[in-house]
């Protein structure tokens, strides 16, 4: 209430308490915030939002922090935010996977999230899907769930991922696809992440574009679904976590990450929340494919960051102009 | 093509209260049939009975043969204007009147012309495109009526139509319902409070109180035969006395508590010594020798005439009467008096009325009729 | 000149503090909205280049078009699924009239993104109702996405607010021009066409309104079932705060449109208002009449099915939350399972839902029936400005008046953000727009002789307002009130921006779960949502004595 | 506590129609000031004026010296009966009569006393518990009537406070009014179309048309000496006749066109040979040997007396009167006459009101005022 205003304002760095900013769901919170309250003896309060309300909401806010940590949120959509966040290395660094170090200051690597086309085996029949190009697939037509990538992360991340993919590399060759395929939604475009991996599960599509994480929770429930790793290629991003700046709770958010980041935390986030861990101590989840069996491609981050409105335009275009 | 109305013995309650134990009452094709009584006696609840908004709880109402308790009342072919008017508060004048022209589905030119033309009946034409909020009480009033006249209804119901019009507006308004009622002979009934209206307008008046009708008749015979005390009180003003009759062996007589007595010969059936009621009105009495004395207690201007009240030794009246009233009238009076003055009045024996005592208080004229 | 004298005190105050109150909560925030709708996102040197923009891309111009073609059929649905269930269930008798009533305002209540969830659940692809249809006819059923579905899940979650707006005002009509109407030969829908609507205007066009702004601005249910049928909120709502991280000068520029456009249509709609309404003294009201027979079978079919039909999404989400699940997935079989794991921290939530919509409503009742007043009776340039403006609110995305309350509050020298609040002063912004719709509707036939009666009798028009005006406006205010509490329970935009630990309400905790498709706990928040507000509506009813809820 | 009331040229516009010009007129403390006039002339607008409901486009009220255009209507403790009653449908009978009392802080016991005696007086403390869509219009009307007087405000203020009553309680009603009035010496304007009542209930009378006052003057004066042709014509019934003025040496006669004359000695400045308007009421007539020649159109039967409708030669009359009438008074009436009959009537001559015949019609007989 009212009261608490005061004591927001002006409590001094020790404190017993941490806010945390995170857009996931409660399923996956829990289990790692209970055991580092358990740990740490730390009093958490989570405030759950989408991932664009938070970093919406931690940008309004950077006058007087409300939050400590934003936990979640890929990394290429934090990297042009990065100053909205503390510089903290976690003292577990040197266990993380080099492709995963916090080279940046405020930018620490929580799980690493490859894109996947995920199946709905229900409906698929016996239509071969193992990559990109088998999403032209007339049989599919207006059966695929794809996401505005202007609207989703995950979504976006698709679509760098097939124009590096299905352009060999060079981004601009891969538009011929990204017009075949938006020929081949028969103008659906749903307008949110979760709504790709939740339709493709309820059997409302056949296929869908998303997440490892997004499907893998389901594949684990035992939904009748799987996933596809492309063949064509795979982007794998990480996402992360980040002290913002400022906060109130400065101490206790450190400890956060340190926590996070730690042997024991990931290897809950293996175990149950079937995501990839970044460290290099610990084992990838069960019943995800090895890394190394993946086709994993790359991006020019630099390129990508460049040309983030003009493809997203790109798309918009394409996708009004076949519909 | 009006019809007659017939009405057997209906009944009306809201919830418990029973407003109209039991009516009967027969009005005649192309009658002006008037309801009169005082405020709250059911009128507006009778009308609203023969117009089909309120429900019969006993009894029932034909339009000639037809029984019409449970037609719906836009079915009946009424017009009604009603006590608040109720003119549509979204639609101008003309609109207003036009309203029940267009759902009979006239053509454009004949609905123009009979709303111009009742317009200037009720003289309202100035303010046709105005809305109702921008007009005075009468012009609303005037509105309601016309609205209701133009559609030549089978049943004309009016609701004290008139109520909030000036006397010469009234008159002129009265014509003209008569005169239209007359064209298309439409059956109208009636209700005012307005004693001189009925006189003057209707065909027939029923006396209402408190839900009972207590007389029916052409206004001169309710006016100078009332049926009972209460109508013969209720329209126009009646100074009542306490009498005996007095029989002997050739002629019967009617005798005042000062024993001044009056030979009357058209009497029913009465009996020597008996209680009576003797009713006379203001103007039935003339300045003369021979009479009633009195004194005069205050005079009052009206116009036509002069209203003095009398005051009568306490035991001359029956009691609880507002006042004892002669009114003298300005055409014929000789010399007008002051308060204070004493004078004898006498009155006209052809005149007046004779009840009986009891609490009937029906009147012992001989032919005098309940229903006419 | 003497009129503005005779009250210049009281009525001048009231004038101040709207003024005071939008200007504080509502210009000042938004301003920095609108100048931003004119910056160019890099150098910020003014441009009209994000306008530019939207009409240079189909992408976005669509947006604009289907969000107005689909809203336009929204609102004429409603008027007429609203307008005629009032009506019947005001003049005629009705069986369970109570249950349909509670059941219709139940069907209002239906938390972002569940309600539409529910109907994916029945009509989508592989959706039961969808499914049954497919088995039955052997061929493939039209699904819910799209714009028919849009236009499906809106309607039933709108008409409500046309009912409770319509039958507020049916009470008032004084039933003499109705029996009127009716000698002189009319009946039937003539009768309604010809008189009952006409009178009813006013209060049609202000529910009107009120679905039009909400249809407009609804983004849960078309970013849920839209499937590339864009629509301007979902468009504004992903420009200023998608993931991918938008463009909030364009976003603005959208936003800024989209006030332009619904002030133009509520300024049309006010000067409808003020040509077509009178004052009716309605000392009678309707008689309630018995249907007989075949009529009045056909009367409860309809009423029981449209309200079956709207109650669909309940039933389901409730259903929904007995489910037993492993994770994300529904299994077959129950459970109590979801309760159990929302069980944590909702007590805390239910409270603060309570007593926010409850300080929320309290201040929103006050002030709306005193602007109410100052608006329609006190009519100058300032009202006029105030009731134009208190509409503003009603149509910017609630999350995005939620940033620039965040923005504008968060530092010296008010600080407000992450205070309770502040999230009842969003309410309140938010939400007043219902309660003083149906407050200047009920206005506008109360005869104002009524008022100078009171005057005339020696109470200052400060006593007359509370004493006799007030109270014959309550019936009709109290279905705004009820509209207004309902979605201050419902509301999330705004407050999930503003909320921190302390302050989370039962809607914020069911987003939480629904944004990463946890939806047996969503159910389970909701139906425990739905529940106690049943039962706050019951409490409220029974300890205000009334019998209807619309009165 | 009672106060004067000065109107001073005052002015009402409703947008851009004028409708009080510029109307000046003083109501004395205590008096009871009656506005007659037709539909739609102005008198609600005058009264809601004196009120405070009206802004005032010109001139000024006081209430004694204490001007009042700015004083809010609830500050200047008046009384008002609104034309469509106003009561508050959500509050009871006693609670509508009652609200004013408890605004001024009586205590319980007064206040009960007050409205018991109130509810008694108006004849509804029957209905005291009800809400008034259940009550009928006359009933609803006392309502009004009681929530106003029982204030005991210093101006009272009525809008035909009466218009739907039956004529006994109006009668009644009446006195009431003029009772507590009188008891509390309350300052009282009075509006109503009711000629009758307001002659018999009013001090002085202001005659209104259009918007500008016509004449004021007490009943009585009004009456006998109307002003000009309007009041005259409005009040009472009047038959006009055209006329010459015949001046000789001694005397002055005034000559109907059939060369009947009758010699007139309270005649103002004339002039031998002027054209003049000769006003005779129905009732100045009587049947004699000499006197103007006619013939009987129509007879109706109203109570007290026989209206008859004549029918004269055209020349003898002015223009477009709706009907010229005699009015035979039923107590002294030799004989009653039927359609078709001719008669011969003489005016009598010291009633007879003589008017110019130009535009102003304005009264001839010496010692006439406007404003008394
Ligand atoms: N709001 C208004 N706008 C324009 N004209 C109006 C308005 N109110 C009244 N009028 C006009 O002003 C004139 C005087 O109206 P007012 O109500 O004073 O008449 P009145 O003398 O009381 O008549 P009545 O006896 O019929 O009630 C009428 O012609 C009426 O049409
Ligand atoms: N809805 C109602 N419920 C109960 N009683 C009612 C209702 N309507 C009218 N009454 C009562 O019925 C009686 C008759 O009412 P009605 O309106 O018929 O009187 P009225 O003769 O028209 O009187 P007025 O001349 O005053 O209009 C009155 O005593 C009234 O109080
Ligand atoms: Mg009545
Ligand atoms: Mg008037």
């Amino acid at each position: 209430g009212c009261g608490d205003k005061k004591a927001t304002s002006e409590k001094p760095a020790k404190t017993d308490k941490l806010v945390i900013y995170c857009p996931h769901p409660l399923a996956f919170i829990n289990p790692l915030v209970t055991e580092f309250e358990k740990q740490s003896g730390v009093k958490v309060e989570v405030v759950a939002a989408g991932s664009g309300e938070l970093l919406k909401r931690v940008e309004s806010e950077k006058a007087n922090p409300l939050g400590d940590i934003f936990w979640g949120g890929s990394l290429g959509t934090m990297k042009p935010k990065a100053n909205l966040f503390e510089n903290y290395t976690s003292v577990n660094e040197d266990k993380i996977q080099p492709a995963f170090k916090n080279t940046e200051g405020p930018l620490t690597r929580f799980t690493d999230i490859p894109s996947v086309i995920m199946v709905n085996t229900n409906l698929i029949g016996d239509i071969k899907v193992e990559g990109y190009e088998d999403l032209l697939n007339p049989k599919l037509k207006g059966k695929i769930a794809f996401c505005d990538p202007a609207k989703s992360s995950s979504s976006y991340e698709h679509l760098i991922n097939m124009l590096y993919a299905m352009g060999k590399g060079d981004p601009e060759k891969g538009w011929d696809y990204v017009k075949a395929l938006c020929a081949n939604l028969d103008g659906k475009l749903l307008s949110g992440s979760s709504a790709v991996y939740k339709g493709v599960a309820d059997g409302e599509y056949a296929v869908g574009c998303t997440f490892e994480e997004g499907g893998a929770t389901y594949v684990a429930d035992g939904a009748p679904v799987k996933l596809v790793y492309m063949k064509e290629g795979v982007i794998s991003k990480p996402d992360g976590v980040y002290i913002i700046k400022n906060a109130k709770n400065m101490e206790n958010a450190k400890k956060f990450i340190d926590f996070i980041t730690s042997k024991d935390a990931q290897t809950i986030i293996v175990k149950q929340l079937h995501r990839r861990s970044i460290r290099t101590d610990v084992e990838p989840p069960k019943g995800l494919i090895d890394k190394d069996k993946i086709n994993i491609i790359n991006d020019d981050e630099a390129v990508v960051v460049a040309n983030k409105t003009k493809w997203l335009d790109k798309f918009k275009d394409i996708f009004t102009s076949v519909k | 093509m009006s019809v007659a109305i017939h009405i057997d013995h209906v009944v009306k309650r809201y919830e418990q209260v029973t407003i109209i134990p039991d009516l009967s009452a027969h009005i005649k094709n192309g009658e002006f049939f008037t309801l009169l009584g005082p405020s709250g006696c059911g009128k507006t609840t009778l009308l609203r009975m023969i117009a089909g908004f309120n429900s019969i709880e006993g009894g029932q109402i034909k339009f000639d043969e037809r029984l019409i308790n449970d037609i719906p009342a836009h079915k009946r072919n009424i017009g009604m204007v009603f006590q608040n008017y109720a003119i549509f508060p979204h639609l101008t004048v003309r609109e207003n009147v036009e309203y029940g022209l267009k759902l009979r589905g006239l053509d454009k030119a004949a609905i123009k012309k009979k709303v111009d033309d009742i317009l200037k009946v009720v003289k309202i034409e100035d303010y046709q495109d105005r809305l109702p909020e921008r007009l005075s009480g009468g012009q609303q009033q005037r509105v309601a009526l016309a609205r209701a006249i133009v559609i030549h209804p089978n049943v004309l119901l009016m609701d004290e139509p008139l109520s909030n019009l000036d006397a010469k507006l009234r008159i002129e308004m009265r014509s003209a319902i008569r005169e239209v009622q007359n064209q298309v002979g439409i059956t109208t009934v009636y209700v005012t409070h307005d004693q001189e209206e009925a006189l003057a307008i209707s065909d027939r008046i029923a006396v209402m109180h408190a839900g009972v009708i207590q007389q029916i008749g052409n206004p001169q015979s309710i006016y100078t035969r009332p049926y009972n005390v209460f109508v013969s009180t209720f329209i126009g003003h009646s100074n009542l006395f306490a009498g005996k009759i007095k029989v002997d062996a050739l002629k019967t007589f009617v005798v005042f508590n000062d024993g001044y007595q009056i030979e009357l010969e058209h009497l029913g059936e009465v009996t020597d010594g008996q209680e009576v009621i003797i009713s006379v009105r203001p103007e039935e009495f003339s300045v003369q020798e021979d009479g009633l004395q009195c004194t005069i207690s205050s005079r009052v201007f009206l116009g036509k005439y002069v209203n003095y009240k009398l005051a009568f030794a306490p035991n001359m009246l029956v009691a609880n009467q507002v006042s004892i009233e002669f009114s003298q009238d300005l055409g014929h009076a000789e010399r007008i008096f002051e308060q204070g003055d004493m004078i004898t009045l006498r009155p006209n024996k052809a005149k007046i009325n004779i009840f009986t005592a009891d609490a009937e208080a029906k009147n012992l004229i001989k032919g005098v009729k309940q229903y006419e | 000149m003497n009129k503005k004298l005779l009250t210049w005190n009281f009525w001048t105050a009231v004038t101040a503090l709207a003024v005071v109150v939008f200007g504080l909560f509502l210009i000042y925030p938004l301003l920095s909205l609108f100048i931003s709708s004119f910056q160019d996102p890099a150098t910020g040197a003014l441009t009209m280049e994000n306008f530019a923009k939207f009409f240079r891309k189909k992408y976005y111009y669509q947006s604009l078009i289907n969000s107005m073609w689909v809203t336009t059929c929204v609102t004429i649905l409603s008027i007429i699924i609203g307008t005629a269930l009032a009506y019947f269930m005001t003049a005629y008798k009705v069986k369970f009239k109570g249950a349909v009533e509670i059941f219709v305002i139940i069907s209002m209540l239906s938390p972002p993104f569940i309600g539409a969830y529910s109907w994916v659940l029945l009509g989508g692809r592989s959706g039961i109702i969808t499914q049954f249809l497919t088995e039955l006819f052997h061929r493939e059923w039209p699904s819910i996405y799209g714009f028919s579905g849009i236009l499906l899940v809106l309607t039933l979650k709108l008409y409500p607010f046309i009912y409770l707006y319509v039958s507020g005002a049916l009470k008032k009509i004084d039933a003499s021009l109705i029996e009127a109407a009716e000698s002189l030969g009319c009946s039937g829908m003539k009768k309604v066409a010809t008189v009952i609507m006409p009178l009813l205007l006013p209060t049609i066009l202000a529910g009107a309104l009120m679905v039009f702004m909400n249809a407009l601005a609804d983004f849960g249910t078309p970013m849920l079932i839209g499937e590339g049928f864009n629509v301007m909120p979902v468009m504004i709502y992903s420009e200023f705060i998608s993931e991918v991280g938008g463009q909030a000068n364009f976003a603005a520029a959208m936003a800024t449109m989209m006030v332009i456009l619904t002030s133009t249509i509520f300024l049309l709609q006010k000067y409808i208002v003020n040509r077509k309404s009178f004052t009716m003294s309605s000392l009678r009201p309707m008689q309630v009449k018995q249907l007989s027979g075949f009529k009045n079978a056909i009367m409860h079919l309809g009423i029981y099915v449209l309200v079956f039909v709207s109650m669909i999404p309940q039933f389901t989400v409730m259903y929904t939350s007995f489910l037993k699940t492993n994770g994300q997935l529904f299994l077959p079989g129950f459970s109590l399972n979801s309760y159990v794991i929302v069980f944590d921290n909702l007590a805390l939530a239910i409270t603060n839902t309570y007593t926010y919509s409850f300080a929320a409503i309290f201040i929103i009742v006050l002030l709306g029936m005193l602007i109410a007043y100052i608006t329609t009776r006190r009519k100058n340039w300032l009202t006029d400005i105030i009731d134009t403006l208190s509409m503003f609110p009603y149509i910017i995305p609630g999350s995005v008046l939620g940033i620039t309350l965040l923005l504008a509050f968060n530092d010296e020298p008010l600080i407000l953000s992450g205070t309770a609040l502040i999230i009842i002063v969003s309410l309140v912004i938010r939400r007043l727009p219902y309660t003083l719709r149906s407050s200047s509707a009920i206005l506008y036939q109360i005869s104002p002789s009524v008022e100078e009666a009171s005057i005339s009798l020696g109470a200052s028009p400060l006593k007359t307002f509370f004493k006799i005006t007030a109270v014959m406006m309550l019936p009709g205010v109290l279905s705004g009130a009820i509209l207004s509490w309902i979605t201050c329970i419902n509301e999330l935009s705004s407050s999930v921006i503003l909320y921190t630990g302390g302050t989370r309400t039962m809607s914020v905790a069911i987003y939480t779960e629904v944004i990463r498709a946890s939806y047996g706990t969503a159910a389970a928040l909701s139906t425990i949502l739905t529940v106690t507000t049943v039962a706050a509506l019951l409490l409220f009813f029974k300890v205000s004595g009334s019998k209807d809820i619309s009165l």
